[in-house]
């Protein structure tokens, strides 16, 4: 890491990115599991697996459906719950050094707010990004992120309980997704992360019968990079946040669409599982691009779309 | 330690029309390998592959730094890979898993169809070891059987047929073999032979490990696509398996 | 058109189609575009491009961008107009031996009324697809499919003035497509196709700009598949209308997907620029799954998922 | 009548790293086709392309059933067509669009980079109807230069180099030949090219043919998305053109 490239440095509210590459939540497992591929410290940040209150066994297997460039998934937030993360996990990764965000998860808002306040306590954490858009599990999440009033609602009572930086992240299955960034911004959240999948099943044509065991799951992968440029796109014009894009990104070029189009950072997801090195890559594919056209800072590219 | 690199294809051999074993070339020193094993493969140049395939260490050849891998044309990705040409590159994430757990004096290994891919590295790693083993192999007929003379040269081996085309004409579990007495065993193949062995260790009372084919997304432990429920809840089929002791799978 | 396979007849309200495969609008221009490559006969409907009152310049160019297992589209609607189709277009396709749908599109009720009622009098089209959900223009369409109050609103008018049969087409860009399909269903729509495209936009990263003039555009092709199945499923399970489903159609598989889910019919719409042949294709793909599984009837496994 | 087709590739011919040349077999007997027309190519293997790629006829031998087509290397779906072998079949949908319009007695062919391709089979045509043509080649050097010999013997060829490393050193529009006289101007390459030879058309009173390369979905006209605008509204480029009379585009 003697290497940096100054030029990559982005700032979410306290929080300083040495670049403006992160991993997705749900798909970098806790960081060390990419230990084997890649300098995990070459990353603006890293985002965890989502933790909830208690322990979640997630959804029954199969829990995945491959479809054309891109797949389903719906895991269901299986994880040890938070206390589980705060004694065992948090020892294990608490010295990577990176930005090392928790992908919070609830049912309710008390659950939500009981993990945020024991994230809070964490001292190496200097971030939490709030789930309220998964679309795979009954009470979880997407429920709070496609209502404004909810949404309001638990970010409210989170940023109540939790003092550093609040990314929250947003659910495209909506119909206008400003609306609820505009809530959620009006409650103090810091910054905003988005997509998060979209809602979407896969079907066994031979056997006729659904590919995940719950029918329904959370569409991943290039396929839904158009719309999460078109959803950054729409939020960055309408709120003031820095933006977190995500959504199919593959590669450097993806990247930074996303930030032509007005992310401050991106976060890497299903693309970890075809090229394990591919976030490091895309941290020297970012340096490049602004070799090649002359870009002193990656802010002077920022939204200029 | 896992990698991320290409391999070099150095053989592309036809067993039957579905079925094929890759050797491919590593150019560098292998890491260790145990039996049991799997690589995921990038499989290129086809427009609805998006994800990486599992597939089992059929063999390593250590001096050689070489693997093979043992695959049976099933879909758009296997069928993709079979055109591969010798001298083409492939990207693998390897080695993946737990491998087998090496137990017992006497062991026996019973493998049907091409489940029975990660059987021959077993065999090679046992005979190492000096543990006796017997492998039983179920297939088809006598054109699906590959890799006859390593098994042979490692191991007793015996064989039932679909059609009595080779060996016992039946199923693996009418087989005598299965009647004598052994530390453990090994089976690999389709889910309700595994099934079916797995209950039959269980009367003889001893460990029936098994190879579970879970679908996959990354394969190295990250995505919680591939779980499978053990008695202590869902454990991932790619890190905690993909061999597992079968007393310890619910659906067992 | 000997060889009919009486096996895949369907019937949407008074439309008997000889099998469940239609063409999307805006894909299959007026039909005889395809005669060089296909026997239109063969067809259980087609559905020809977008009528509006007036003529319609549509966009400016560039109006596509391929993306991902997909291409946006930002046409906008570009057609001559209610009255020169009526005059012109219909005598060239009235002959057609197939049930030859016309989407009609708007940007007022009143126009969506005055087309419908001018396309009511017209001997040889069976019926009309609403299209209250194309992204591409701005008074156009989505505004109408994406307000369950408004959707009601046109559907309700456009009965009024229509009585063969109505279908009405679905936006996926909603918070709750059931919902939106509720709404219509109780104001008398006959059918509902679903889904129209995704809205979603293509940047140029070595350019620095936007790939379509409008920046933003309508997404289709497999990368919606998921989302258009799950669609499908919803509203197949919360409406008792016959659906057609629509979204990424390439082959008899995913039209059996369809099926499966519930649609009663489907539309083919992208890959007709693929292989103009598919949608013919597609027709006895469909009789070989029947024969394949020895199913007696297509609508044996309609909606078994 | 337009055809979605297998071809066989019997050449694949390397004339610069980004530039080559595909002679295509057709089984059948090839339709008319006219100069000016384009095909749309199915490129297999690539899973970034999805749609087909519309490619200028560059020349037609109606004896051996055989199309060429010019293609310059600038992008994923160019590259992949690139490494296409021998005895490999290309799926087309062809002939489309207009073709030009064949007028005058004498005319000029100006011709930029690999956008020159149409203008082969366009000086073939000429000759056999007996139309006396000149034909100016601009490109990079020399190397980039294509297909010398058959324009030599269709037509009198000039060229203009940027590097001066054949014939003029210099843009096309600088060339002497320019001032001779003509009955109409056939232009295809580089759009501020065409709109300069356009222009100078305008000057001398005599039509100008040019080829727009719009972005295109369908080829055949029917998803609207390759309009350019026209002094009578938005034409579809790939039925209406790619062929237009200059004057007639709003941007010329
Ligand atoms: C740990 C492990 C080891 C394996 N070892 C071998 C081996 O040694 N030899 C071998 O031939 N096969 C092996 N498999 C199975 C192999 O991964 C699948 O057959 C292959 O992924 C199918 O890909 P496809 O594109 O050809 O099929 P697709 O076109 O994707 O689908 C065809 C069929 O294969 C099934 N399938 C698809 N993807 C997977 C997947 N990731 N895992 C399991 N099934 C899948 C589908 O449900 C479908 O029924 C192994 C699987 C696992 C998990
Ligand atoms: C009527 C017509 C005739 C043509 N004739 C020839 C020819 O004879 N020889 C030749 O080499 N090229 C020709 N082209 C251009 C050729 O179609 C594009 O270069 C090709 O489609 C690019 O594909 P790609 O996958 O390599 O590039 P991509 O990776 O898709 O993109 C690379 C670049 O090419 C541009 N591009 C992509 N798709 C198209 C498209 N459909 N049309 C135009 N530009 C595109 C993109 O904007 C981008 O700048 C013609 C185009 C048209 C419309
Ligand atoms: C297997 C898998 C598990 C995921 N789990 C979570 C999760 O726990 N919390 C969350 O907010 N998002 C989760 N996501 C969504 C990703 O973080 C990301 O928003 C989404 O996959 C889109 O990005 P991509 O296209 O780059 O994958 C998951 C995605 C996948 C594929
Ligand atoms: C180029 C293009 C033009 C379209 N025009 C229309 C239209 O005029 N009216 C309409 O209702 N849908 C229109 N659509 C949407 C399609 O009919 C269809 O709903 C959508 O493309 C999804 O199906 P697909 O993935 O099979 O293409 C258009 C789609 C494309 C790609
Ligand atoms: S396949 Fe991803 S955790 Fe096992
Ligand atoms: S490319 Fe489809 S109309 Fe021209």
């Amino acid at each position: 890491m003697n290497n940096i490239d100054k030029r990559l440095e982005v700032t979410i509210k306290d929080m300083v990115l040495r670049n403006p590459v992160m991993t997705a939540s749900g798909t970098f497992g806790y960081g060390y599991d990419y230990e084997d591929f890649m300098n995990l410290e070459s990353l603006g940040g890293i985002v965890v697996k989502a933790t909830t209150g208690a322990n979640r066994e997630g959804n029954a297997y199969p829990r995945m459906a491959e479809t054309s460039s891109g797949m389903l998934n719906a895991v269901g937030l299986q994880n040890k719950g938070v206390d589980y993360f705060c004694n065992t996990l948090y020892n294990k990764i608490k010295d990577i050094n990176t930005n090392m965000i928790v992908n919070v998860s609830g049912s309710s808002i008390e659950e939500y707010v009981e993990v945020a306040e024991k994230i809070n306590e964490l001292k190496n954490i200097p971030g939490i990004e709030l789930n309220i858009s998964c679309p795979n599990v009954k009470q979880g999440g997407m429920a709070f992120g496609t209502d404004p009033k909810m949404a309001a609602e638990v970010v409210k009572a989170v940023r109540r309980a939790y003092n550093k930086t609040l990314i929250v992240k947003l659910s495209p299955n909506v119909t206008s997704i400003v609306e609820i960034a505009k809530a959620v911004e009006g409650e103090g959240a810091d910054s905003l992360s988005l997509i998060n999948t979209l809602f979407g099943m896969a079907v066994d044509a031979e056997k006729r019968q659904p590919l995940l065991s719950t029918v329904t799951g959370g569409l991943s992968g290039p396929a839904v990079k158009p719309v999460a440029l078109r959803c950054v796109w729409q939020v960055a014009k309408q709120t003031k946040l820095p933006l977190i894009g995500i959504g199919g990104i593959m590669n450097a070029t993806d990247a930074i669409e996303f930030i032509l189009v007005g992310a401050t950072a991106i976060e890497v997801g299903t693309a970890n599982f075809i090229n394990p090195a591919i976030s490091q890559e895309i941290v020297y594919g970012i340096s490049e691009y602004l070799d090649r056209h002359n870009i002193k800072n990656i802010s002077d590219i920022r939204g200029i779309i | 330690m896992r990698y991320c690199k290409d391999f070099i294809v150095v053989e592309n051999e036809t067993i039957t029309s579905t079925l094929f074993i890759l050797k491919l070339q590593y150019p560098e020193t292998l890491p260790e390998i145990k039996a049991g094993q799997f690589v995921e493969i990038l499989v290129e140049g086809n427009k609805d592959v998006f994800l990486r395939r599992p597939i089992s260490i059929h063999d390593v050849d250590i001096e050689r730094n070489q693997i093979s891998l043992l695959v049976q044309i099933v879909g758009k990705g296997t069928d993709q890979l079979s055109n591969i040409k010798i001298g083409d590159t492939l990207n693998l994430i390897f080695p993946l898993g737990n491998g087998f757990t090496i137990v017992g004096k006497r062991v026996l290994l019973v493998g049907g169809g091409c489940g029975a891919a990660p059987l021959l590295y077993l065999a090679r790693v046992l005979k190492q070891r000096q543990i006796k083993s017997d492998i039983l192999i179920g297939c088809k007929d006598v054109n699906h059987l590959f890799s006859k003379k390593e098994y042979e040269s490692l191991s007793n081996l015996h064989i039932a047929t679909e059609d009595g085309s080779c060996g016992l004409k039946g199923l693996v579990t009418s087989h005598k073999i299965m009647e004598e007495d052994f530390d453990a065993i090994y089976c690999c193949g389709p889910t309700p032979m595994m099934k079916a062995i797995s209950k039959h260790a269980k009367q003889k009372n001893i460990p029936c490990y098994v190879s579970l084919e879970h679908k996959m997304a990354c394969g190295f432990g990250v995505c919680l696509c591939c779980v499978v429920e053990t008695n202590i809840g869902n454990k991932r089929t790619c890190v905690t398996g993909p061999i597992f002791l079968s007393s310890d799978l619910k659906d067992f």
